[in-house]
């Protein structure tokens, strides 16, 4: 059981991980990223590419990822999102463009970086092993950057400028335009960082997952999943439907046959969302 | 969006179409296989996403069609497989057990909207592929159901409505099989899109409340949408199983759900029309960009979003445009001017 | 918003742009225009994007680079006649509607009698009503027995299946390192399933006791440590990671280990050195699966050269080619066998395939000959006589446990 | 017998009674209205009488049948048919096929009849068109009715919002606030758009902010004060009621029009 918890813990704490971007750009933009997935799998490459190929640190691999993403986020943002937000012929246009994107997206990184899977070694070797419980240190050691960065990004939101400004258009964007806040330049901001974070996220996960240019859908699925079950474009609401997932998904691989794990992941959201579609602690209607 | 079909194919472009699509194209290549089939499949899928743009109709994105032809599928498998059911029989049956899931599944799903309802959709693929790898001797689990039998004869007192598909070319057989489909499916949605149910169906996308407030049962009229939609899933799902004469339980997921919203899209949602045209564009597209081998899907990819940024309204904006066509657009260029 | 006009110019832009690109790329089709020299057209189906891509790659590599070798030799002499070989291959996304187009496309558009591919038992099963109705032939890399039994005449299995190679590895380990326990882990899809339940039926018949094989993972996302801890609570002699893909595997052996697991660790498929290296190190050392040509104490200078071409068309080797190699070769055997005729003709093809005994030019070991089996399986000779090189990796490299045939 | 019987009506949102204990009889073929300052819960008790709320308890009869908790678009299909303030509209359509479309309860073809086209779907049609060019006449739409209803001038998507309910067929129609954010000569215009319609024998119940106006036309007026009924009757009656006065204190007259 406490090994059960512990496993629920660090999925939880890289699946928060996932879910951040993806629930700040939804709540910014009212975009559902879909290529978000594949962000994130651009992410894992570039740290790969940085790390193993030209013997680099993690540190270089971390900044690179989210360099590379910042920047793919800006571009995404800049030459089809803004546009297809002012152009928007009705509400699924941005999905559907999302849509479009991630094929984009997937198609280039496979040209970019090949067919093979790719890993990497634990960015810390060696297990603890306490009260019974195994903790690897490569584990560990994403558990606790992962905290970090949460963190950080929390903190960023809650006592920046920027933060406090993106919090706002997030609220309420007539509003905040109102009060000067500048809607297109934080709009850019806010889909520059949630790229960033799908960024931090693969270059982190590469280590305990490895990536292949398909991964994307998956990992998005898996992103929609936590987002939809805290409440969508709410942060804590991620946070907390990504620990809700990973526990989930260590209780059923300890006590049911794993391959229904999932069937009943998927079978409990839609009865949940069907009672409360506005999640855990999202507003009704986002 | 209803005038939006028979106003660019009217009078004798429509009939020419036909022609060429019954007659001239299937005799010219009935013995290229290859030709037949893509122009089959891409016929079925947009019999599929014409229930897709269905739903899209009553203001609901959904990414679970996937789901329904799955469904379809494995019934048409398992009905044909273990009852020994004539296709002909199978091929109804997939369409209405598919539209019943939808029933019962719709009352509950079809209360979100947005976002909200696109994702309870996209889980909903996921939860019907995953439950048919893990439905153990019933769905043949991971090794799905490989072996289904062609379609037989049809014969009703002894006349021969349709050949058992052996006897016969069988890509001709199939490929008027698909278009037949099609052709009744495409009757079927632009006779509700001009009928007051379009009418009905387009109160609902536009204000539910109001609509309630006129006497319109939105929770039975949005359901009914659903089914149909289901429906043609299931029809379309039934077909692929008997052309491939297998099902798995991963040939219908979560890409396949988007694919078809993507058609409708591209076709243009204002136009019944729309999903067969963005159908076929796409499904023929792909086959097109062959010869750029590894960078096909890239292509591919790029080419999908240069429509969507240029054609917001889908590729039937781009016809030739009579003066109510352009009443039509201007009205949807005012509909962008809003936000 | 922007003016009507402008708009309008826009969108006229995007069409042309749309015309032009289908144009250009309808322009690039392969041009027929051979001089004298005779062509040999082969066809690789398989799926090269989305989440399965290398599989289908692999094969294609594998043939350009073997087609670039026989070329570079001055074509293949069949009848004394030198032909120069051409690939020609076509996505099919891992979707079986796909790929009965892709099928057809080879078989009917460009004439092409001789398929490698395609990669799973879905798109597999999808096209032979295609090779039948083309009279084409396929050397496939699924594994359903149904696909290469009776009626189904047209298609070949190009590798070892699970369920061939998984009773001689458990024998094996059974007999030479004392297994009595087994736990299989598969992961949570169509091949991972299939493979698990080749697992137990394989260990039920040496008489193992199976501790554990219901536990699955879902592939690529999941924290792979929950899965594995189950499993290896029961402590088994053998693990099994049945159907696992090469990117997966070192991830699943780093977690057992990790876990203070100590037995055995097995797979019956092919895997890539260099991700075990890259991400499990000495974790992953005396992990036992199932190499082709490629462990270096057998190699031949022909797959020597072979590799080094792989790495010019692929930019990086992988072992799993080393498995997929012998799909060309048989096919180029055999009908070097039957004659010239069966380059258009399956039937003679077909009609050859019990008596092809050719050497094997990839592997030292001479006693291997190339040839068709798979009576006991199939009930017909529907297979290819791949030899199975067991290997156990010792960082950075696969050493050969032992080499292996199944008839 | 009244058309209308309200009894005890009660609406709790947890802690707070947004409608207490309220009861009252519409008579037909008269104008009621219900006034009250904001929060006094005069909306809520329009959406109790139109089943968009469920009451706590309490009952509402219609023609002597029980209508509480219907669903409202069964309380609508009886002839309680309400309107919403503003922009709710079917915007994509024009203001003729808005109207038209919301003829749906005077069809009586089934859906399947629809779909099929039977004879019945066609007599159901053109009546349907016949009516909607009556109404969006009477209601002086006729000069906007091919106008997509999005683009319409402000002033006559009121009017568009009676219509719709118009179409439905109503034997009690309620208007929410029809006069908010008019300014005279528009309210004059809507006044006389109301007196139309009761001439035409539709009982009507407004909610209403603007005094002068409800002073005018009608014939009976509710007060609600934080949920509770403080007055009922005549609208001389009303103008002097202690309780109204106090009700509305420290108010600027020009709300309480006197």
């Amino acid at each position: 059981m406490e090994q059960v918890i512990v496993n629920g813990a660090i999925s939880g704490m890289n699946y928060a991980l996932m879910a951040l971007g993806l629930t700040l750009i939804f709540a910014i933009m009212g975009v559902l990223n879909f290529a978000h997935g594949q962000m994130y799998v651009l992410g894992g490459f570039v740290m790969y590419f940085v790390y193993t190929v030209l013997g680099l640190g993690h540190v270089a691999g971390f900044a690179a990822s989210i360099v590379t993403l910042v920047i793919v986020g800006l571009i995404f943002e800049r030459f089809f999102f803004r546009h297809a937000l002012r152009m928007a012929a009705r509400e699924e246009s941005t999905m559907l463009l999302a849509a479009g994107t991630a094929l984009l997206l997937e198609s280039l990184i496979l040209v970019a970086f090949g067919e093979k899977q790719r890993g990497m070694p634990p960015m810390v070797s060696g297990v603890y092993k306490l009260f019974g419980v195994y903790i690897p240190a490569g584990r560990a050691a994403v558990f606790l950057i992962a905290l970090v960065a949460v963190v950080a990004f929390i903190l960023f939101m809650q006592h920046t400028k920027p933060g406090r400004a993106l919090r706002a258009i997030a609220q309420d964007k007539e509003v905040s335009a109102l009060q000067g806040v500048n809607i297109e330049r934080y709009s850019a901001l806010g889909f520059a960082l949630g790229a960033g974070l799908a960024g931090i996220a693969g270059a982190l996960l590469v280590s305990l997952l490895a990536v292949n240019s398909g991964l994307g859908t998956s990992v998005s699925i898996k992103a929609f999943i936590m987002v939809m079950l805290g409440g969508a474009g709410v942060v804590s609401g991620a946070i907390i439907g990504a620990f809700i997932l990973g526990f989930a998904e260590a209780l059923g691989y300890a006590y049911i046959p794993g391959s229904t794990t999932y069937l009943l992941i998927f079978a409990a959201l839609i009865l949940f969302l069907v009672i409360r579609p506005q999640g855990i602690i999202g507003k009704p209607w986002g | 969006m209803s005038r939006g079909l028979l106003r660019p194919l009217a009078g004798a472009g429509l009939a020419l179409l036909a022609l060429v699509y019954l007659v001239l194209l299937p005799v010219y290549f009935s013995h290229s296989p290859y030709i037949l089939r893509v122009v089959s499949i891409a016929s079925v899928l947009s019999v599929i996403s014409l229930g897709v743009w269905l739903t899209f109709a009553i203001g609901r994105i959904n990414i679970g069609q996937a789901a329904f032809a799955l469904i379809g599928g494995y019934a048409t498998a398992i009905l044909s497989t273990r009852f020994g059911l004539s296709y002909w029989l199978c091929l109804p049956l997939s369409g209405i057990l598919a539209a019943l899931v939808g029933t019962v599944l719709g009352f509950g799903i079809l209360r979100l909207r947005g976002v909200y309802f696109a994702m309870i959709t996209l889980s909903l693929t996921e939860a019907v592929r995953l439950a048919f790898l893990n439905g153990g001797e019933f769905t043949g689990g991971a090794s799905g159901i490989p072996i289904i039998p062609l379609p037989g004869e049809l014969s009703l007192f002894g006349v021969v409505l349709m050949p058992s598909f052996q006897t016969v070319n069988t890509h001709l057989a199939f490929y008027y099989l698909a278009a037949a489909l099609l052709i009744v499916t495409l009757a079927v949605v632009w006779r509700i899109g001009t009928s007051r149910l379009g009418w009905i169906f387009r109160s609902l996308q536009q204000n539910e409340d109001l609509a309630t407030s006129i006497g319109i049962d939105i929770a039975r009229y949005r359901v009914m949408a659903y089914a149909i939609c289901c429906f043609f899933g299931g029809i379309g799902g039934s077909y692929f199983a008997v052309s491939q004469q297998s099902i798995y339980p991963n040939v219908f997921g979560v890409p396949d759900s988007i694919f078809f919203i993507l058609y409708c899209f591209l076709g243009g949602l204002a136009y019944v029309a729309g999903p067969v045209v963005g159908t076929f564009i796409l499904f023929i597209g792909f086959q097109i960009l062959h010869p750029l081998q590894e960078y096909q899907q890239l292509i591919y990819a790029v080419l999908m979003i240069a429509i969507m940024l240029w054609l917001p309204n889908g590729l039937l904006s781009l016809r030739w445009h009579t003066r109510a066509d352009r009443a039509e657009l201007a009205r949807l260029e005012g509909r962008e001017a809003r936000s | 918003m922007r003016a009507p006009s402008e708009r309008a110019g826009r969108t006229r832009l995007g069409a042309w742009l749309l015309v032009g690109v289908l144009g250009a790329s309808a322009g690039m089709l392969p041009s027929y225009a051979f001089a004298q020299e005779k062509v040999l057209r082969i066809g690789q189906l398989g799926v090269m994007s989305g989440p399965a891509a290398s599989w289908g790659l692999i094969n294609k590599y594998t043939a350009q680079a073997h087609i670039n070798l026989i070329n570079e030799d001055g074509g293949f002499e069949i009848d004394g006649e030198k032909y120069r070989l051409e690939l020609v291959s076509v996505d099919d996304k891992n979707d079986p509607r796909v790929a009965i187009a892709g099928a057809e496309r080879l078989v009917h558009q460009e004439g092409i009698k001789y398929i490698i591919g395609p990669n799973v038992d879905e798109t597999s099963r999808a096209i032979i009503p295609v090779l039948a109705d083309g009279d084409a032939f396929n050397v496939s890399y699924g594994w359903q027995r149904e696909l290469f039994s009776p009626p189904s005449e047209n298609t070949a299995l190009g590798m070892i299946a699970g369920y061939q190679s998984a009773p001689l590895i458990y024998k094996y380990l059974r007999d030479e390192r004392g297994v009595k326990t087994i736990a299989c882990l598969p992961r949570n899809d169509t091949s991972g399933l299939n493979s698990r339940d080749n697992c137990v039926a394989a260990a039920e018949q040496l008489g193992l006791e199976i501790l554990s094989s219901d536990s699955t993972y879902e592939p690529g996302t999941t924290d792979y440590f929950p899965v594995v801890g189950r499993v290896v609570e029961q402590n088994p002699d053998l693990l099994v990671l049945s159907g696992v893909t090469p990117s997966d595997a070192p991830l699943l052996i780093r977690a057992a280990r990790e876990l203070g697991y100590e037995g055995l660790m097995a797979t019956e498929t092919a895997m890539d050195a260099k991700i075990f290296s890259e991400v499990a190190g000495d974790l992953a050392n005396g992990f036992i699966s199932v190499g082709g040509a490629s462990a270096p104490e057998i190699r031949t200078d022909y797959m020597q050269r072979f590799i080094d071409e792989y790495e010019k068309v692929a930019g990086e080797w992988n072992d799993e080619a080393g498995t997929k190699v012998y799909a060309l070769e048989m096919i180029l055997q055999t009908i070097k066998q039957a004659g010239a005729k069966a380059i258009d003709d399956v039937a003679a093809f077909k009609a050859v395939v019990p008596e092809v005994d050719a050497l094997n030019p990839f592997i030292s070991e001479e006693s291997i000959k190339l040839g068709w089996i798979g009576d006991s399986d199939f009930q017909q000779k529907r297979q290819i006589r791949v030899p199975m090189v067991v290997t156990e990796f010792q960082n950075p490299d696969f050493k050969t446990l032992f080499i292996d045939t199944v008839e | 017998m009244a058309l209308i019987e309200v009894r005890e009506l009660t609406k709790r949102f947890g802690g707070l009674v947004a409608v207490d204990h309220v009861s009252f009889d519409v008579e037909p073929g008269t104008i009621f209205t219900i006034i009250g300052p904001n929060g006094a819960g005069k909306s809520t008790l329009f959406k109790l009488i139109t089943g968009f709320l469920r009451p706590s308890s309490g009952k509402v009869t219609f023609e002597g049948q029980e209508v509480t908790g219907l669903a409202a678009h069964a309380i609508a299909r009886r002839g309680i048919v309400r309107t919403f303030q503003e922009t709710t509209i079917f915007k994509e359509m024009t203001v003729l096929e808005n109207v038209v479309v919301a003829h749906h309860l005077r069809g009586q073809a089934s859906a399947f009849g629809f779909f099929i086209h039977s004879p019945q779907a066609r007599r159901d049609e053109a009546g349907f068109r016949a009516s909607a060019e009556r109404i969006v006449d009477q209601l002086g739409l006729g000069t906007v009715k091919r106008e997509v209803a999005r683009n319409l001038p402000h002033g006559y998507l009121r009017g568009l919002g009676i219509a719709l309910a118009m179409a439905a067929n109503p034997k009690a129609l309620l208007l929410d606030e029809p006069f908010s954010g008019m300014n005279n000569e528009e309210t004059d215009r809507t006044v006389e758009m109301v007196r139309g319609i009761r001439a035409r024998g539709t009982t009507v119940l407004l909610v209403e902010h603007d005094m002068r106006a409800v002073m005018r036309i009608s014939d009976r007026i509710l007060v609600l004060n934080f949920g509770k009924k403080i007055a009922e009757g005549e609208p001389k009656a009303i103008q002097e009621d202690e309780a109204v006065i106090e009700a509305y204190l420290g108010r600027e007259d020009e709300e309480l029009g006197i």
